[in-house]
C-alpha cells in the first residue's frame, strides 16, 4: 500500500549507499527536485544514477554530484551548456559515464519493468555506442543486444496523486515517470496534490497505483499555482 | 544487380544567385514534406524548419520527450515549464496534441511511424551513413540524446547542414570519419550549396545555389550525378 | 493523414487476399463487429488472424472463418464454450493454428510496433509452448526468444475518436486495440463517435493519431447509447 | 547446502469434520492474502475469493484483460459490455480503479508486480511446477489464456484444487504428466483435504481437513512433512 508523505526526510528513508536511483525529469520538467533534495541531506552515497541528463545549474541532481554521491551516471545527455558540475568530475576522472541513447535507456528501463530479459535493438548499430555489445541480424536488419536498467530506488516528479497511489502527469513533465516507476524495486513520486480516492478519472491514470510505494504531497510547502 | 534507371528531370542549376541563407534552407525543407506528415525536427537549425510549413499543411509534429501535436515557442504568458520541446525550449499544444511516455514516444519513433526526421549533420556519407553525435575529440565528454533513435526509426533521414566547414572541408564524404549515429540512414542533405538525394546508387544532385554541379563535383570527393543521369 | 468514413465497405477497401489481420477485442469488448462484417462483404481470403480468442457464436470473427477466409489464427484461447465454428475447422483440419501465452501476444504486437526485433521472455520456458525456440539464462533466469507478430491490417474497436485520428477507449474494452493499432501498416478503428479536432483531453488519448490511417464512424448507423 | 529448520509452529489437523467445502477453501485463500496486496484471481474457483475477503483489507484487484481495482460481479443496470473480468463477466469500478492496454497489462504480470495471483490446477508437482492449461488429450484444442503469463509473473502463487481427482488419483504429485504451465512456481496449495507450502526443500502440510498429515502421507506419492519438521 503507498504511503501518502509530507515530509521529504521520511519519503527518501532507507535508501541504502550504493543504490542504483532513477531520476525522472527532462531538463526541469518532471524532475522531483524536492526529493533530490532529501536524498542529499539523507546521505546515501556511492550511487549509480539514471536520468535523461546529469544535472543542470547547481541544485537538483547538480547537486548531489557535486556533493560527491554519484560514482555512475547512465544518461543520454549528460554534456549541456549549464552541466558544469558534472563535466568537471567527469574530466578530472571523479565519475564513471554510460551514454546510452535517448530510447534505448527508456526501453531498457521498461523492460527491466516488463520482466523482459533482453531484447534486440536497432538503435546504435555500427555506432561506438554498440561495441563490444552482441548483434544480430533477423529478417534482413542489424540489431544490438540490450539489457534491462533495474532500480533500487526511483524518483519520479508527478502532478497529481489519488491516496491509493495512482498518478497523473502534466504536459512533457510525463516523460521518463512512468516507465521509472515500473522499473524500481522502491518508487517515490512527488506529486503537487494528492486528492481522495476517486477523484482521478481512471481511464486517465498514468501510473497505476501498483507501481508506487511512497507520495510525497508538496501542497502543504508550495504555494497554490 | 545494377538497373539503370533514366528520367527526363533535370537538375535546376540556381546560378544567378549566391548560396541560400539558413532561413531560405528552412524554406526549402519545409516545401519537401508532404502535407500531413509527422514530422521530427532536430534541436537547432531543423526546428526552424517549423515556421516555413504553409497553413493548413497538415504536418503534425513529434518531440521525442512526449508529444505528437507540438505547436510554436510559447512566449511571454503562454510558458509553461511542464511543457517543452526536445531542446527544452517551452512550446505550445496545438489542438489534436496528445502527451505519452518516453518509452512509448521512442518506440513510436523506433518503430518507423515517424514519416520525416530533420537532423544536423558534422558528416555524412554518400551512403547515408549519419555522424552527427560526437566531434571524437578526445576531451570531448559523449552526448548522444534522441539523435540515434531518430536515425535508425524515421522513415527519411533529411540532413540540413552547410555543404563545407568554415575551413572548406567537404561534409558530405565517401567515408564518415566523426562517430557515426546511424549507417544508411539518410535519404536527404539540403545544404546552403544544393540539395543532394542519397540512394541505392549513390549521391544525386537535386538543386544547386550559386554554384553549378560541376563546381560541385570537382570540391567533393564524392561522386555526384545530376538528375537524370543516375545509375 | 487519418480517413474518417461512414461506409463500413470504404473502411474496409484493399484489404489483399494473404494478408496478416490484427483483430482487437477481448470477449465482445471492443470487438471491432462492424469491421469484421465488412470484411466479410469485402471477401479477402486466405488470412492469417491475429485475435485473443478465435470467435465466439456464428457472427463476426466466427462468421469470417465460417466464410473460410481464415488460413490461419494466432491466438491464446480458441476453445470456448461458444467456439464451435473453430473447434469444428480445427478438428476438421482446415485450419492452422497457433496459441501463444496472451501477455506474450501483446507483447510480440508491442515489439513489432516498437521495432524491437526479438525480445526474451520468461512466460513458457519449459513448456510446450517454448518446444523449438531459442532460450538463453540471463542473470540467473530461463527466457525464450519471441519474435514480433507484425500486422498487414489492425481492426480496431475504440470508443470515440477525433477527427485526426486521435482515439480513446471505454474500460476494459481497451484491451488490445492499442498495441494492435501500432503494429500494423494499416490500421482501421471504428468508433461510436468522432468528435472535433481538440475536444479529446491531450492527457488522455490512448492511440495518438499516428498510429490510425481510417476511422469508420457508427454514429449514424447506432442508435445514440 | 543442507540447512535444518525448526520451528515450534505445529501443523493443525482439523479432525472432528469434513473436508473443506468449496466456499470454505475459498474463505481461507481469502484469510492468507496480506492486506493491501495486488492480487489476480483466475477464472473459475479463485474468482470467488473475492467474495470473502474482509472488508477494509485494501486488497486490490487486478484483471489481466487491463485493468486494476476490479470490483465485485455487475448485476442489472450496472451490467457495462465494456467492463468484464478475465472470465468476459460483467464486473465493476471501485473507487481509485484504472485502466490499461494489453500489453501494460502483462507488464504489470510479467514483471513481478502482483503480489500474489490464485489459479486453479490439473496438478502441481512437489517442485512447484504448475499444470493447469491443457489435459494433453489428443483431440483436446489448446487454449493457454493468461495463465503461464500469471504463473510466471506472480511474487507468490496460490494453487486452489481438490486434492484428488473424482477417480481418486492425487493432483498433488511427483513429477506432472500433464503439459506444464510454469516451472517451480506455485507457493502454496489449497485444498479440501489440507493446505500446503512449497519450499525449497518440499512440501509441508500446514493445515488438515477431515484427515490426519499421515493419512496424507500415505495417500500422497510425494513426501510431505508436518510443521516443525522441515529440513
Amino acid at each position: 500500500m503507498t504511503a501518502v508523505l509530507t515530509d521529504p526526510e521520511e519519503a527518501v528513508a532507507g535508501i541504502a549507499d550504493g543504490s542504483t536511483v532513477l531520476i525522472g525529469g527532462f531538463g526541469m520538467a518532471g524532475m522531483p527536485v524536492q526529493l533530490i533534495d532529501a536524498l542529499i541531506r539523507q546521505g546515501a552515497t556511492d550511487l549509480t544514477v539514471v536520468s535523461n541528463n546529469a544535472g543542470n545549474g547547481d541544485t537538483g541532481l547538480a547537486a548531489l554530484l557535486a556533493a560527491g554521491r554519484v560514482r555512475k551516471m547512465i544518461c543520454s545527455f549528460p554534456r549541456q551548456s549549464d552541466s558544469w558540475v558534472f563535466d568537471g568530475l567527469y574530466r578530472a576522472g571523479k565519475i564513471e559515464l554510460e551514454v546510452v541513447p535517448q530510447g534505448t535507456l527508456a526501453e531498457r528501463m521498461r523492460a527491466a519493468g516488463a520482466g523482459i530479459g533482453a531484447f534486440y535493438c536497432p538503435t546504435g548499430v555500427g555506432t561506438p555506442l554498440a561495441e563490444g555489445k552482441e548483434t544480430r541480424t533477423i529478417d534482413g536488419r542489424d540489431y544490438v543486444l540490450e539489457y534491462p536498467i533495474k532500480g533500487d530506488v526511483a524518483l519520479v516528479g508527478a502532478h497529481a496523486g489519488d491516496r491509493m497511489g495512482n498518478l497523473v502527469y502534466r504536459k512533457t513533465a510525463r516523460n521518463f515517470g512512468p516507465v521509472m516507476a515500473t522499473a524500481a524495486t522502491l518508487t517515490i513520486a512527488q506529486v503537487h496534490h494528492v486528492v481522495e480516492t476517486g477523484e482521478l478519472d481512471p481511464e486517465a491514470v498514468v501510473t497505476p497505483c501498483i507501481y508506487v510505494d511512497r507520495i510525497l504531497d508538496l501542497s502543504a510547502t508550495e504555494a497554490t499555482p | 544487380m545494377k538497373t539503370t534507371v533514366k528520367t527526363t528531370v533535370k537538375t535546376v542549376e540556381h546560378l544567378g544567385r549566391g548560396p541560400l541563407g539558413r532561413d531560405e534552407l528552412a524554406a526549402l525543407v519545409a516545401r519537401d514534406i508532404p502535407p500531413g506528415s509527422f514530422v521530427n525536427l532536430g534541436i537547432g537549425q531543423p526546428t526552424t524548419v517549423a515556421d516555413h510549413l504553409p497553413a493548413g499543411s497538415g504536418v503534425v509534429l513529434h518531440t521525442e520527450n512526449g508529444m505528437l501535436g507540438m505547436g510554436p515557442a510559447a512566449r511571454g504568458d503562454d510558458i509553461d515549464p511542464d511543457l517543452t520541446n526536445a531542446g527544452k525550449v517551452p512550446v505550445t499544444e496545438l489542438p489534436g496534441a496528445s502527451y505519452f511516455h518516453h518509452a512509448d514516444s521512442f518506440a513510436m519513433m523506433r518503430g518507423g511511424h515517424l514519416d520525416v526526421c530533420v537532423l544536423g549533420a558534422f558528416q555524412v556519407s554518400e551512403r547515408g551513413d549519419l555522424a552527427n553525435w560526437h566531434t571524437g575529440a578526445p576531451d570531448a565528454i559523449p552526448a548522444v540524446g534522441g539523435a540515434m533513435d531518430l536515425a535508425t526509426g524515421a522513415k527519411q533521414v533529411f540532413v540540413m547542414m552547410t555543404l563545407f566547414t568554415k575551413e572548406g572541408t567537404p561534409k558530405l564524404v565517401p567515408e564518415c570519419t566523426y562517430p557515426l549515429t546511424g549507417l544508411a540512414c539518410v535519404s536527404r542533405v539540403y545544404t546552403d550549396l544544393g540539395v543532394f538525394h542519397i540512394g541505392p546508387h549513390g549521391v544525386t544532385v537535386v538543386e544547386t545555389y550559386g554554384t553549378s554541379v560541376a563546381d560541385l563535383a570537382s570540391r567533393l570527393e564524392v561522386a555526384v550525378r545530376p538528375l537524370g543521369q543516375e545509375e
